[in-house]
């Protein structure tokens, strides 16, 4: 009979079957971390804001305090986007001119709220809630990263779910001293393991719940 | 087949129309010194295999080591998953609620071993191997479906083409054909 | 060619008919199945029929998708309905392959080996149709595809190992990649035998592209053997823990008529009855159409149809136990349970269901029903209808009245309950014929040895 | 959005808090086929056993509007991914005061019920109103709600609500209508408005009656009517009788040990009727160590949620409660003119048994009649109770709280005959249907077209509007200003809480115009009204404070004690009972969507109705005698005729009905007047005529073989056998205390029992639980609203609960017990069990529900991808699944109502009870925050703040002196299914009875 494969069909087979795997493998690997990819979760992708706001020039340059504009933080799930009259303060006196800022006072002169574009937005069914978080000493910087280096506002991290249970499931990781939730620029002592675990019992923060589904989805 | 430059042959072959006839002239050949030898058939032959120098495979074992280690692999995820990483309160039950845990070991444990066996089979038998010398004798066709053949390959030291060829002329075969490579 | 081969050796034989007498004939006669001008109408008919029927599944899958399982008949008691049904029905079926191939090959039943290949398909098959329900019946497929599976993501969770729906997960696919593989291997050497059969190239390419270059060495064999050995005793067992595992779906839940231990034995006695049933259902019209007699004895309608007839004894036990521990055990939602399945409005299905699976099977009892094609296929039909209901009286009749008579309710179905079973029973069909048309139905080298028995000197 | 906030005083959340915590076997039958054996009855109700016959049918086709094909797969698929589209974030410009963005506001109002006002305190988020709780500080309320009242916030979102002025159907403005209204006013000032009608509603609105006054005034010879379908006219007749003039009675239902209803639903009904429930349930609870109850005598044509509650129900048609009133009074002593003696057919060892007991009550006891009995009945009752010596004990009578007490029928009748006679020419109505609900004799929309201009004001375009040449769009009462007097005569500020949502005017605005006072902004006309009234001296602080509360102190209605007339005189068939086989019918609003006022509010639509369960329609509501001697049957068509009208409606079986009275309620049928309302029901007004609003005898009825649907949540009426709902008397309860766990009862594990040691979860920080007084509870699904409107519980249609899908997270199963013709009736609410060992988490294969450190079974619905294996394996079936995208995700002004703290479950999502898990998350945070402990009664469940008997109690079960840890110290504590060892959370207290020994021994 005549041979129905060429030789070279020999180890082109198995070649196949080889790169056959392999491809299967790396496109589950790719599937699988989709969404750790900082770029599909805008990560470090300032977003373009219809005034550029600068957190750097407001909160290095003046040092003004997170609370001055994000009033309710320490009271509300919310931490509150300041209305245009607490821009007005300063700027009805400096930069009255300044045409960047136009869209501002166009804002308070025709009573048209100014549309940003989220940076932080969690999916529908998660509550997330500022309050617990700043009194329980978990720092703004911990989550929203060094904003007072951020000209344009973005996302520092993933907000994946995994992330979040990083720390609910062992905040001692990353608590701080109440007094210092606000500073930007805090670095953790080198025994946060120990400082973590007395304050996270100074501060009654029942870790046996914070991985209850009921926590954050309702 | 990295002899090809040597021998234009991959062996001589001789063509039986039966299975016992095969076995015979495998055992008279191998008897007459010859090693490097394969045998072909329609159907599995028993002792045809032994007769021309099989050794045991290790597959049995392979088997079981890979059987325990998916039985290990299936409990300690499920350990780990609801013990470990992410314990929960599911229904009042233990975080190690061990009994739950059987089902998925033992079907892991079963598709192991099973793929272990299928797959380690085709590797020990170089499978796939779609071109292969034997293909260009004549009748090899019908070695799937109702003849048998006896093959001493070139490789085999007391090979010699026109020696071999009388030799299995003497087994009384249908026909003796010369393998070409 | 020379002389010996125009005359072949013809040994002795038992486990065939009088009509196959040589290696040749033999591979002739199954290869001629496919390698053949003219297919049979019998062929187009059956495979036009599964495609119509197929329809049901493409048009009711998609608005399924669409609109969400309300379009199923089920409610608050009833939720879970034909998809479930369906489902335990068609792993229950596929069951039977899987025992005949690896089973009755530990058993060395030698007569097994001219039903086994088409057994085997008929399980992947049958699962596969299976398979899908679990899905389907879901809220939300999209999501469920991937979710029920463990694996490192994102989101910090992993799956419940306490559900009977994950252990199903693990079992299905199991068993699904089990017998696919087991089935493969069966096929190797007949591919051989088809690639050196086959006139046309395309043929010899594709044949020869799936025989692995399987050239049929004494060394191979013996390897060859041994695997499938030892695929069949992993098999044997694995087999048995898939439809325990189906059956722990209804036994680990605490309503009245799923919560009993008794489901693990009887639902794979049910499986081998349900699978025999059609095992013959499939054999005994191809037997017919393609002169199979010399294959498919009377032997081996005698011997299926006595293990049919063991196993359904087995589910009536299984039956009859039910009834025995709901009184026994005092339980006034076990009493209540039983009474409402036998006197309730499903009280008809019951009785249907005893009809098919327990009394009908009786004429097996006689050598005439057994042997007899026609009466045989008619009482596989009752058993096929019998284990379907068998099913829908377990799943509907135990959530309709359950504990409190407040959410008592009836359970109504729709067309599209019935449009998506009837789609994949189309689906099974068309898979199957596709097989036969192309595959060797029944295993060429294990007949071949068949021959070579009684002979050795 | 924002209402103008400077002229509002709004509560502090935890203000709220505070004051809401410091108020603060037997042989059951079997269902009606089992338990009458012969077939022919079994053949009446075969809803058990419907034929199999019409079952391939696709429900998705025969579903209804509410169903919305839109993009569902996608929108299913969006809740599982984390990856969504870019949103915006939108700041207000100048920031209100006050407000802190995320955190809800409550603001005191009331609720005008049949224009009488119910005070409520209204959740606002940012501005939204999105839920209605009882104001603690109001007397119709005391915290508690009635369903109709916490149904309201959805009317104020209706999709269906008129949104522009409309003249003669084409869209219009409201100033062109001003234009041509005012034209017409002038013509009328000329003839000093001979030619103008005005037909309001009920007014006991201050405000209004002054502006009403002015415009009288203005144009003498214009009249005022009044006219509401479902009105107090035999009320007001029957005072009249008694006392010559009219008195409003209020009743103190917590001095009285002794209560005998004629035919009244006074726990369910009125505007008073959550106060009345909490007073009257207050007094028949054995808890707190309060060992005493009230005894509850019933006689009623139709069972209701009160009759439910009674230690002694009588099912008596009509005419024979008259009797019994008369029996009663007559034995009492009081005299009356026309009749003599009479028999009501009633036991006499129950009538003279109930008579002894009310002699031996006097002073303690409160006699009450329905509004739709006699005014015969009334006037007796008033002797009855004047005789006892309740008034000013039990009973206060007072001036009437209408601003023009009116017989609204004869009201109507000198409109209409006006209209008639074409003297006519600019009618006025404000509010009201009369061209639906005016009695079909009196041919209103005939009349009605004789009038030259007819302008109608109305919250949605209905039967009215489609007559009127002008249809102005009315505001809701949460977006207007306004004042309402409650049942006692105290006056509460109707303040807004979000600016109208369209261009719409409220009754205020319009008579404001009239009495030249456009312009004028409501808020304006009140305070001005009010500080006319000199109440206080420092009006501003007076405001200030009537705002926050929700009353204005020192508005009640002066008390009165009239005496009695000599001898009532009655009517001359006063009490004469009819022949044997004549037929009554009765026209009784229905107990949810009313007169026919809420017919557009899905939420009431869907409601079960307390004892029939029905949803989505009227029916004939039949003794089972009486279906079986007339061959009537559940769910066929049966054509009835009273005098030449006619009307074919279903047949409902229900067992407690009168024999030879059939009930049909009101308020279905509406030919216009919203998706919802349209096609729902039949429209009974057809039935009803000027002499015989209500009804009345000779009633024909012709059974036919028409199929009607009728979609009713509960099938099986029995509790065959299994001990759900345990009750017994008081006397057995203190000879027996344990009996709950006694006998038939003594099946439930020791708590113990566990198969694995627990060590894995203790339960040491707070525990959550919940127990339910099925003594007190009545049925009335209050709870399951409120649930409704806090959880964004999705309306699901009539298709679907025939099906059986609705939707509700706390159901209240009802079972009978006893005879069918006498049958006792038993309600319980089952909500989420919160089981420690729930079977439904096991089963989960991706643990989307799983349980919480403090004990709740959390229900993740953005995990879960719905293989509904939960739902199956729970016992108590309290699992909700969206089998299709009930959710409506279209209608934008819905999404408003919605409740921000809770997920929107979309299609192929398990749902159920959490104990408002966003509630205790909320207060937990707070606590957290502030370093406090939740208190008790800090966390109050959305059912029961609603609860108007008070019988849900939430609470931390680890803490020995919460309420709920203490009631579930008591023997009465039980839990059901626990021998299934679910280790339930939620517990109910079985039910007492105090029925009167004289009757109960034989």
């Amino acid at each position: 009979m005549a041979q129905i494969f060429p030789r070279s069909a020999n180890w082109a087979s198995k070649a196949s079957i080889l790169t056959l795997l392999l491809v299967v493998a790396s496109v589950l690997g790719v599937l699988l971390n989709i969404n750790r990819i900082h770029f599909v979760n805008q990560v470090n992708v300032p977003l373009d804001q219809p005034v550029p706001f600068s957190h750097k020039h407001h909160v290095l340059g003046l040092g003004i305090d997170c609370r001055y504009c994000h009033v309710s933080v320490e009271k509300s799930a919310f931490a509150g986007i300041p209305p245009t009259e607490t821009c007005m303060t300063c700027h009805s006196q400096i930069w009255t001119e300044a045409p960047i800022l136009e869209p501002v006072r166009a804002s308070y002169r025709d009573d048209t709220p100014i549309q940003w574009n989220r940076v932080h937005d969690l999916p529908d069914f998660v509550y997330f809630n500022h309050s617990i978080h700043v009194s329980k000493g978990i720092g703004c910087q911990t989550c929203h990263g060094q904003v007072d280096q951020m000209p344009l506002m973005w996302k520092a991290n993933s907000l994946n779910m995994e992330w979040c249970i990083e720390c609910h499931n062992d905040p001692a990781q990353f608590i701080r001293p109440r007094d210092q939730v606000f500073n930007m620029n805090y670095q953790p002592p080198a025994d946060q393991e120990s400082l973590g675990k007395r304050l996270v019992a100074e501060y009654e923060v029942e870790t046996r719940q914070l991985t209850n589904c009921s926590i954050c989805h309702r | 087949m990295h002899h090809e430059e040597e021998s234009p042959y991959h062996g001589v072959m001789a063509q039986f129309d039966n299975p016992d006839d095969l076995v015979a002239a495998a055992k008279a050949t191998y008897a007459a010194g010859y090693r490097k030898l394969d045998a072909y058939s329609p159907l599995p032959v028993h002792g045809l295999a032994d007769a021309i120098g099989y050794k045991r495979t290790r597959l049995p074992w392979l088997v079981f080591c890979m059987g325990l280690l998916g039985a290990i692999a299936g409990y300690s995820l499920c350990y780990w998953v609801s013990v470990i990483d992410y314990p929960m309160n599911i229904g009042g039950r233990p975080f190690h609620s061990g009994p739950s845990f059987i089902p998925v070991t033992f079907e892991v444990t079963i598709l192991f071993s099973a793929m272990t066996a299928a797959f380690g089979m085709l590797i020990a038998n170089g499978l796939p191997q779609p071109y292969h010398p034997v293909f260009n004798v004549e009748n090899f066709a019908r070695a799937s479906s109702d003849l048998f053949f006896l093959c001493i390959e070139a490789e085999d030291e007391k090979f010699d083409l026109d020696e071999t060829t009388r030799f299995l002329q003497s087994l009384n075969p249908q026909e003796v054909s010369h393998v070409e490579n | 060619m020379s002389e010996a081969a125009k005359t072949p050796y013809k040994p002795p034989v038992n486990e065939l008919g009088p009509g196959q007498t040589s290696y040749t004939s033999i591979t002739d006669k199954i290869s001629g199945v496919v390698f053949t001008k003219h297919t049979p109408i019998f062929w187009f008919v059956s495979f036009a029929i599964g495609f119509l029927l197929l329809h049901g599944l493409m048009i009711g899958a998609p608005y399924l998708l669409y609109e969400g399982t309300g379009i199923w008949g089920l409610n608050n008691p009833v939720g879970w309905g034909w998809a479930i049904i369906n489902f335990v029905w068609w792993i229950g079926i596929g069951h039977a392959g899987t025992l005949i191939s690896a089973v009755l090959l530990l058993f060395r039943q030698k007569w097994r080996t001219s039903i086994n290949r088409a057994a085997e398909a008929m399980t992947i098959f049958a699962v596969l149709c299976a398979a899908q329900f679990p899905l389907l019946h879901t809220g939300r497929p999209w999501l469920a595809a991937y979710w029920l599976l463990p694996y490192p993501n994102s989101m910090a969770m992993w799956v419940n190992f306490r559900s009977p729906l994950i252990w199903d997960v693990f079992a299905v696919t199991t068993y699904l990649t089990v017998s696919l593989v087991f089935w493969y291997v069966g096929l190797v050497p007949d591919f051989a035998s088809f690639r050196d059969r086959a006139k046309n190239r395309i043929a010899q390419v594709v044949y020869g592209f799936l025989s692995l270059g399987w050239r049929g060495s004494a060394f191979h064999w013996e390897r060859y053997e041994l695997a499938s050995l030892i695929l069949a005793g992993l098999s044997t067992p694995l087999v048995l823990s898939v439809h325990s595992v189906v059956s722990f779906d209804f036994a680990t839940g605490i309503i009245p008529g799923w919560h009993t231990t008794i489901f693990p034995p009887y639902f794979v006695a049910g499986a081998i009855f349900a699978g025999f049933a059609m095992v013959l259902t499939l054999m005994i019209p191809l037997r017919r159409v393609y002169g199979l007699y010399d294959f498919i004895t009377e032997r081996h309608l005698n011997n299926m149809s006595k293990v049919m007839l063991a196993s359904g004894l087995i589910v009536a036990y299984g039956y009859f136990m039910e009834i025995v521990i709901a009184q026994y055990s005092g339980s006034i939602w076990e009493m209540y349970m039983m009474r409402n399945r036998m006197g309730g409005p499903y009280g008809n299905y019951y009785w249907a269901l005893i009809l098919c699976n327990i009394a009908v099977p009786q004429l097996l009892w006689f050598r005439h029903f057994r042997l007899h094609p026609v009466w045989l296929w008619f009482i596989c039909q009752f058993i096929n209808v019998g284990m379907w209901l068998e099913r829908f009286i377990i799943v509907v009749t135990s959530l309709h009245r359950d504990y409190l008579p407040s959410s008592w309710d009836m359970f109504h179905p729709t067309i599209w309950d019935a449009a998506i079973y009837i789609g994949t029973i189309g689906l099974f069909t068309i898979l199957f014929f596709l097989f036969i048309r192309g595959f060797p139905m029944i295993s060429i080298h294990e007949i071949r040895t068949l021959l070579k028995t009684g002979n050795h000197k | 959005m924002m209402p103008d906030i400077n002229s509002r005083k709004q509560l502090e959340l935890a203000d709220v808090r505070d004051r809401i915590s410091s108020e603060s076997g037997q042989a059951y039958w079997r269902s009606l086929d089992e338990l009458a054996q012969t077939d022919e009855f079994a053949q009446l109700v075969q809803r058990e056993f419907p034929e199999q016959a019409d079952e391939l049918k696709d429900p998705v086709t025969r579903r209804n509007f509410l169903k919305l094909m839109g993009a569902s797969f996608a929108l299913g698929g969006l809740s599982g991914c984390t990856i969504q589209p870019g949103e915006k974030i939108v700041p207000q410009v100048r920031a209100p005061e006050d407000i802190i963005p995320g955190k809800p506001l409550f603001y005191a109002t009331a609720y005008p019920q049949h224009g009488v006002g119910t005070g409520i305190l209204v959740e606002s988020h940012m501005g939204r109103p999105t839920k209605i709780e009882g104001n603690p500080l109001h007397p119709a309320s005391r915290g508690g709600t009635s369903g109709v009242v916490q149904a309201s916030i959805l009317d104020l979102y209706d999709p269906d609500r008129s949104q522009t002025v409309k003249n003669g159907g084409r869209i219009s403005t409201w100033s062109s209508f001003l234009d041509n209204f005012m034209h017409q006013l002038g013509l009328q000032g000329v003839k000093e408005g001979a030619g103008l009608r005005i037909l309001t509603q009920t007014v006991t609105s201050p405000t209004q009656g002054a502006l009403l006054a002015e415009i009288g005034k203005k144009y003498p010879k214009a009249q005022w009517h009044q006219y509401e379908a479902v009105n107090r006219d035999n009320y007001h007749a029957g005072s009249s009788l008694a006392y010559g003039r009219h008195v409003n009675a209020v009743y103190d239902f917590s001095k009285a040990d002794l209560v005998l209803s004629l035919d009244s639903d006074f726990a369910n009904s009125g505007p008073a009727s959550a106060r009345y429930a909490r007073d009257f349930a207050a007094k028949r609870r054995v808890r707190d160590g309060q060992k005493a109850m009230n005894r509850l005598y019933v006689a009623e044509s139709s069972p209701t949620a009160t009759g439910s509650l009674a230690d002694h129900r009588l099912a008596l048609g009509g005419k024979a409660i008259e009797a019994l009133a008369l029996h009663i009074a007559q034995a009492l002593g009081v005299s009356s003119q026309g009749v003599g003696q009479v028999d009501s057919g009633a036991p006499a060892k129950w009538v003279s048994a109930l008579i002894s007991d009310l002699k031996s009550h006097r002073g303690r006891s409160i006699v009450t009649a329905g509004d739709a009995a006699s005014p015969g009945v009334h006037a007796l009752v008033h002797a009855i109770n004047a005789a006892l010596g309740n008034v000013g004990q039990t009973v206060h009578l007072s001036d009437p709280i209408e601003v023009q007490p009116a017989l609204h029928m004869d009201s109507l009748q000198t409109l209409v005959s006006a209209m008639d006679a074409g003297q006519v020419d600019l009618l006025v109505i404000l509010g009201g249907n009369p061209v639906y609900d005016a009695p079909i004799d009196l041919n209103f929309a005939d009349a009605l077209a004789k009038v030259d201009t007819r302008v109608h004001l109305s919250l949605s375009e209905n039967e009215t509007s489609d007559q009127c040449h002008w249809h102005v769009p009315e505001s809701h009462y949460l977006e207007a200003w306004g004042d309402l007097r409650s049942h006692d005569g105290l006056a509460s500020i109707v303040q807004p809480l979000i600016e109208p949502l369209y261009k719409t005017k409220s009754a205020l605005d319009f008579l404001a115009v009239m009495a030249d006072k456009a312009g004028t902004p409501g808020l304006e006309l009140v305070r001005q009204y009010w500080e006319s009234q000199a109440l206080d001296a420092n009006f501003a602080t007076y405001w200030r404070r009537a705002l926050h509360d929700g009353v204005l102190p020192g508005t009640e209605a002066v008390k009165r004690t009239p005496k009695v007339v000599g001898a009532i005189q009655l009517a001359d068939d006063f009490g004469q009972m009819p022949e044997e086989d004549v037929v009554e019918l009765q026209l009784r609003p229905d107990p949810m969507v009313g007169d026919g006022r809420h017919a557009n509010n899905g939420w009431l639509q869907e409601t079960p109705r307390p004892i029939t369960k029905l949803t989505w329609d009227n029916a004939a509501l039949v003794s089972p005698a009486t279906a079986l001697r007339l061959r009537l049957q559940n769910e066929r068509l049966a054509e009835l005729r009273l005098g030449d009208n006619t009307l074919r409606v279903p047949v409902w079986i229900v067992p407690g009905q009168a024999d030879n009275v059939v009930t049909l309620h009101l308020g279905f049928g509406r030919q216009r007047g919203g998706r919802v309302a349209e096609g729902s029901g039949f429209n009974a007004y057809l039935l009803s005529t000027a002499q015989q609003p209500n009804g009345g005898l000779g009633l024909q009825i012709n059974p036919s073989f028409d199929q009607y649907p009728l979609a009713c949540t509960q099938e099986h009426h029995s509790m065959e056998g299994r001990s759900l709902v345990r009750e017994s008397s008081l006397e057995h309860y203190k000879s027996h205390p344990h009996f709950v766990h006694e006998g038939w009862y003594a099946h439930d594990p020791p708590d113990d029992l566990t198969l694995y040691n627990r060590t894995d979860h203790q339960y040491d920080g707070y525990a959550w639980g919940m127990i339910i007084d099925l003594g007190s509870c009545m049925g009335c699904n209050a709870c399951s609203i409120a649930c409704q409107a806090e959880n964004n519980i999705p309306v699901v249609g009539k298709s679907q609960v025939l099906n059986g899908r609705e939707m509700a997270w706390i159901r209240i199963d009802r079972y009978y017990k006893g005879e069918l013709d006498d049958p006792g009736i038993v309600h319980q609410p089952v909500p989420c069990m919160q089981c420690e060992n729930a079977p439904c988490e096991v089963v989960c294969p991706v643990a989307a529900t799983v349980h919480s450190a403090e004990g709740l079974n959390d229900m993740v619905y953005n995990r879960c991808v719905g293989t509904r294996y939960c739902a199956n394996n729970c016992p108590y079936k309290v699992r909700r699944f969206n089998f299709l995208l009930y959710t409506d995700k279209e209608s934008e002004s819905l999404k408003l109502q919605r409740n921000p703290d809770v997920t929107v479950r979309s299609r192929g999502v398990m749902e159920k009870c959490t104990y408002c898990v966003q509630r205790i998350n909320m207060a937990r945070i707070e606590a957290k925050t502030s370093g406090k402990d939740i208190a008790d009664g800090q966390i109050v469940t959305a059912c029961e703040q609603a609860c108007p008997t008070e019988s849900i109690v939430f609470g931390n079960i680890n803490d020995p002196q919460s309420r709920v840890s203490r009631y579930k110290a008591s023997e009465l504590n039980y839990g059901i299914l626990t021998d299934l060892n679910t280790r339930p959370r939620t517990t109910y207290l079985a039910g007492l009875k105090n029925p009167n020994p004289e009757i109960t021994e034989s």
